[in-house]
């Protein structure tokens, strides 16, 4: 296990042992600012070295698997959970887009493995963002207007489509991990070396410090899984280990070393908690939040920075 | 110095409600409105402010009566069902009675 | 809109005492507690919470008046004496009285 | 429990005049006060708090009747035309009213 | 263009978009406290180098100078402008200080282009920080108490020159810039070696954050320009050049190297937006804080550090 | 004196004379998190290399020493200062337990002074936190009952120790520090490498800031001196030379180095002002909190990191 994850398990146990350990919110919004940019910086100094050209189709193709992650989820948690469309589109949408911690821990776990991956990759989680929240969304209006359909009633209050994009294409999430990859592409390697303290040497030590943060938010959502924890553990276990095999396959059709396809994996099972909690809870607001964040923080997370990251690597290193 | 009665109301919501809120509270007539950053508990559990989905917000509006019953029963039919809001009302006086 | 007769009890204290006051006030009867930080200053100096020991917090309950009562007065025996702790009600109304 | 009447003069104003309303409040016969930070928007546009010129705090000062008519008069006359002020007065009760 | 102003262009996006991206507050504090300690340290350490005598009389020309900038600002503002006096005192204070961040960006500029510069300049930052306000809140009392005296009515409520000046000389923005200066000077270079991972290697990178934020700030004050946009461009873009002239010209006067030159013009043409809004809000308390800041802010600040410094280096360039 | 030392100064110096510096209380926050964690991750990797086996006892006895130091600090409060057993344990309490940013400013001296010490000293910190508090509280409490026996009435609201002991042995200062020794002493030298960035080449100038928050903090404390100057500038200074004398003789009878006479000497002469008055605050609710911080922040605090450090130094070195 990388180091990196022994400070989420100290989180995790100040706050299942009810320490008064607190990091402070400006800590935890700037913490996440930097590890967004950081992530951003490095990419786009990377694609400054590689051609667009090659890029691009690799780069639809993952835009597309965003898109198409919720449309999986959705009919699972439709028929097997019995949850509402507005629970299901909320979760899909979730689980469909991507959190950026566990890219960072991945890209961790893969330099201490010493094993090579695609350093334009960042771009791809960037492009991972917004895609499923969209589709997400979307499946959950679609039941809401069937549902109202069948009911004979008028359909209920409309998203309003325009605002929501404007949210999530504009997001701090997205406006980060973007403005830094054009930075890091217009400054290329040389401009972007001033930095290099500041956002490359300590971005390890941050995403350490962020992690013990992390520990704490994610055992404070056990309390979410109290009333349907058999199914919480099941689907925020088994769907992502399901995404991986999705991503890894994905990887490999689209060419990608060992460590792209692991991280492709990895994105793939990973589950916002930035972007799509804030766009879904005025979209979607029949739906529960202790749900969908019990599932991503609270099972999904740990899971992946712990068993699953070494899984999808092992599953990658196999299909290959 | 003579004082004018109006009404304070008081909206105690999650965070994420704040833009709405305000754009609500303005077009249903306040002149202006006060924010703060709380944390609480109530039926839906504790809202520690440990991430970014947990903030709450306390907001205050001075208004006229009418006002107040407006914005009030409007974030109750609009909100109240699926977000964690709690609300009040009191008597207030103040100075310039024009401003609020 | 009708609208319902409460109390609000407000509760200026040092921080220490958050814990306290939040699981005192639940089990006197009250459903909910909003708390904000604040900085301030009274007979025992100023807090201006530049350091842990210096912070203060506002609570606010609303609830039934004897609930209230018996909140306010719980805390003048417990803390008063030893805390900085300063304490008002006020009269105001809710919309939902069941869930006050 | 015997509860006494008081007055709540609530201030909302630039941070910038905290420390004068401060020193005024105290002058003018004010046992204490208590500050939060706020934002807000009103006539003179939002304020957000986004840097140092736009923050704004919301200060409560507990006290009789006449003490806060005085502050409140004071608070008009010397800041209302040139800065952001708002303010109200409420009725509350207190439990020690020797304290306020 | 320095990539730092990248970053500083993405703030500005972010906020004209209405990306819902913000720094917290005590982030945008902390970065503050830090460049002011950060420039103060180095300056200090360099002070150190140099003989205090030699750089006694060029410190005398350029307080000098701060006192005399305001009082070609004030007229300009009173005729043109036909502006108040008190909003042409108060708008004189802020152009009659400066801005250290403007300074942190100059600095950036040269090392990137490889022109030396006189290593004590910090302490020209210290000095430059407190005479152009007093003398600019000095221009606004005067003329309010020469309108009260043609107006037949007792002069307006006098401005309080104890609290004023405790206030600007202890103001936050003073203190760490000579504090800092006067621990490197003590300390020396070996005294500051443990203390340069944190202030010195990361001191670009924080300027990059800050600028971030300035970006989010600076355009969020675009809101004050709109009644007098006219005035406000040509006054926020013009001063400053005229500014720029006289502090290379005096530059070269005090025998300053063509990196000297360059800072010190930028010095000039920096106005002011931490101690200059903090003092004159008390002390000039009718004056339009909208007009102040969003020329500081809003304009000046912005065309400064993208087309102001070049420009600047350029005329020094052709002076010398 | 150490350069670090100089922003503490500088702090204290911006508080007495009134500036309007501030940090805010999230970076406050901050800073002491990292300084804990980066202590006892440095300690862990020290840890990795010594035998557990040999470090045991001295542990046990520096825990032993930890309790003891109240039962010599409660008599002389209660005999020389006439202080209440709530007062005179909740000092006893405070100087009992230990100052981490003491300690980090002890080791930033030795450093300096090229003086070795036991690497795994962090440990000790850890171990000494906890005892001091508990036997104050006990302290007071003890007498509480006494004083209530004497009067005849029912013992006074009894200590409850359960939340008492959960508050002192999860509190932030206590989790931390272990949390980092067990995670450096997990990861070992290796595995800490891509933290070093963060956690050891910024520890100085993160302590140089925390000094500054300190100066700013400890003087705002000198108002608690007014009533009892002479004896809180007595017991605060001679307490504390008369504990570094205790943890110094204790060093040398363990056989430890000078390096680690003199630490074990300044941790036994330094105040608690975090897991102390946390813990006191509610378990001893008489006490007067403004004469324990008053002692601890505004005098001992100064006294041991300018003029006790010195001073214990050489009595360590004269004692060897
Ligand atoms: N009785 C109450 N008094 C004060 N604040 C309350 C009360 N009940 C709820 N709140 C606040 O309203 C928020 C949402 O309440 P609820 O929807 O009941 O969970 C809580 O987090 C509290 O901040
Ligand atoms: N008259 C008052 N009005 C408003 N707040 C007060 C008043 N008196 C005290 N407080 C608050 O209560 C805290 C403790 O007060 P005290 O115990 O009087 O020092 C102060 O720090 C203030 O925040
Ligand atoms: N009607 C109102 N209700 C609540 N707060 C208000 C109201 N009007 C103004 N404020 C507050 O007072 C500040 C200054 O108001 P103004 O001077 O109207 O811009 C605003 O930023 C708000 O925080
Ligand atoms: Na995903
Ligand atoms: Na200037
Ligand atoms: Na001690």
């Amino acid at each position: 296990m990388d180091p990196v994850v022994l400070f989420f398990l100290l989180g995790a146990f100040a706050r299942l042992a009810k320490s008064d350990l607190r990091l402070p919110e400006a800590l935890y919004e700037t913490l996440s600012i930097y590890l967004l940019l950081a992530i951003g910086l490095k990419g786009g100094v990377e694609i400054a070295k590689h051609s667009l050209g090659a890029v691009a189709p690799q780069a639809l193709a993952v835009i597309a698997m965003g898109a198409l992650l919720p449309l999986v989820a959705f009919p699972v948690l439709r028929i097997f959970a019995k949850l509402s469309h507005a629970d299901a589109g909320n979760i899909a949408a979730h689980y469909g887009s991507v959190s950026v911690v566990t890219f960072a821990v991945g890209i961790a776990f893969l330099t201490r493995q010493q094993v090579a991956y695609e350093s334009y990759f960042p771009l791809f989680v960037a492009l991972l963002e917004v895609p499923g929240i969209v589709v997400g969304i979307l499946l959950a209006k679609m039941g809401r207007d069937a549902m109202a359909a069948d009911a004979g009633s008028s359909p209920a209050r409309a998203v309003r489509w325009g605002p929501l994009l404007h949210e999530v294409l504009l997001g701090k999430s997205v406006v980060l991990l973007v403005g830094g990859l054009i930075i890091g592409w217009i400054a290329g390697p040389q401009g972007i070396d001033p930095f290099k303290g500041l956002f490359f040497d300590l971005f390890r030590g941050v995403l350490a410090l962020f992690l013990l943060e992390m520990g704490l938010v994610a055992a404070g959502r056990i309390a979410d899984l109290k009333s349907r924890w058999l199914f919480m553990l099941g689907f925020g276990t088994l769907m992502p280990i399901c995404f991986a095999v999705i991503g890894i396959v994905l990887g490999k059709a689209l060419g990608l070393s060992v460590g792209g396809m692991t991280l492709l994996g990895l994105l793939a099972a990973s589950a916002s908690y930035i972007a799509a909690p804030t766009a879904t809870r005025i979209a979607i607001p029949e739906a529960n939040p202790g749900l969908s964040i019990g599932l991503a923080l609270g099972v999904t997370f740990p899971f992946n920075i712990t068993l699953g990251m070494p899984l999808y690597h092992a599953i990658a290193q196999r299909l290959n | 110095m003579q004082t004018h009665p109006k009404k304070l109301l008081v909206i105690i919501a999650e965070a994420a409600l704040e833009k709405l809120l305000i754009k609500d509270a303005r077009r249903l007539g306040a002149h202006g409105y006060t924010v703060a950053e709380v944390h609480g508990g109530g039926a839906t559990g504790e809202r520690d402010a440990d991430w970014e989905g947990n903030r709450s917000i306390r907001m205050e509006v001075i208004c006229d009566e009418a006002v107040a019953q407006t914005i009030a029963e409007h974030v109750l039919n609009s909100y109240c069902k699926n977000y964690s809001v709690s609300m009040f009302l009191a008597d207030v006086e103040v100075l310039r009675p024009a401003k609020f």
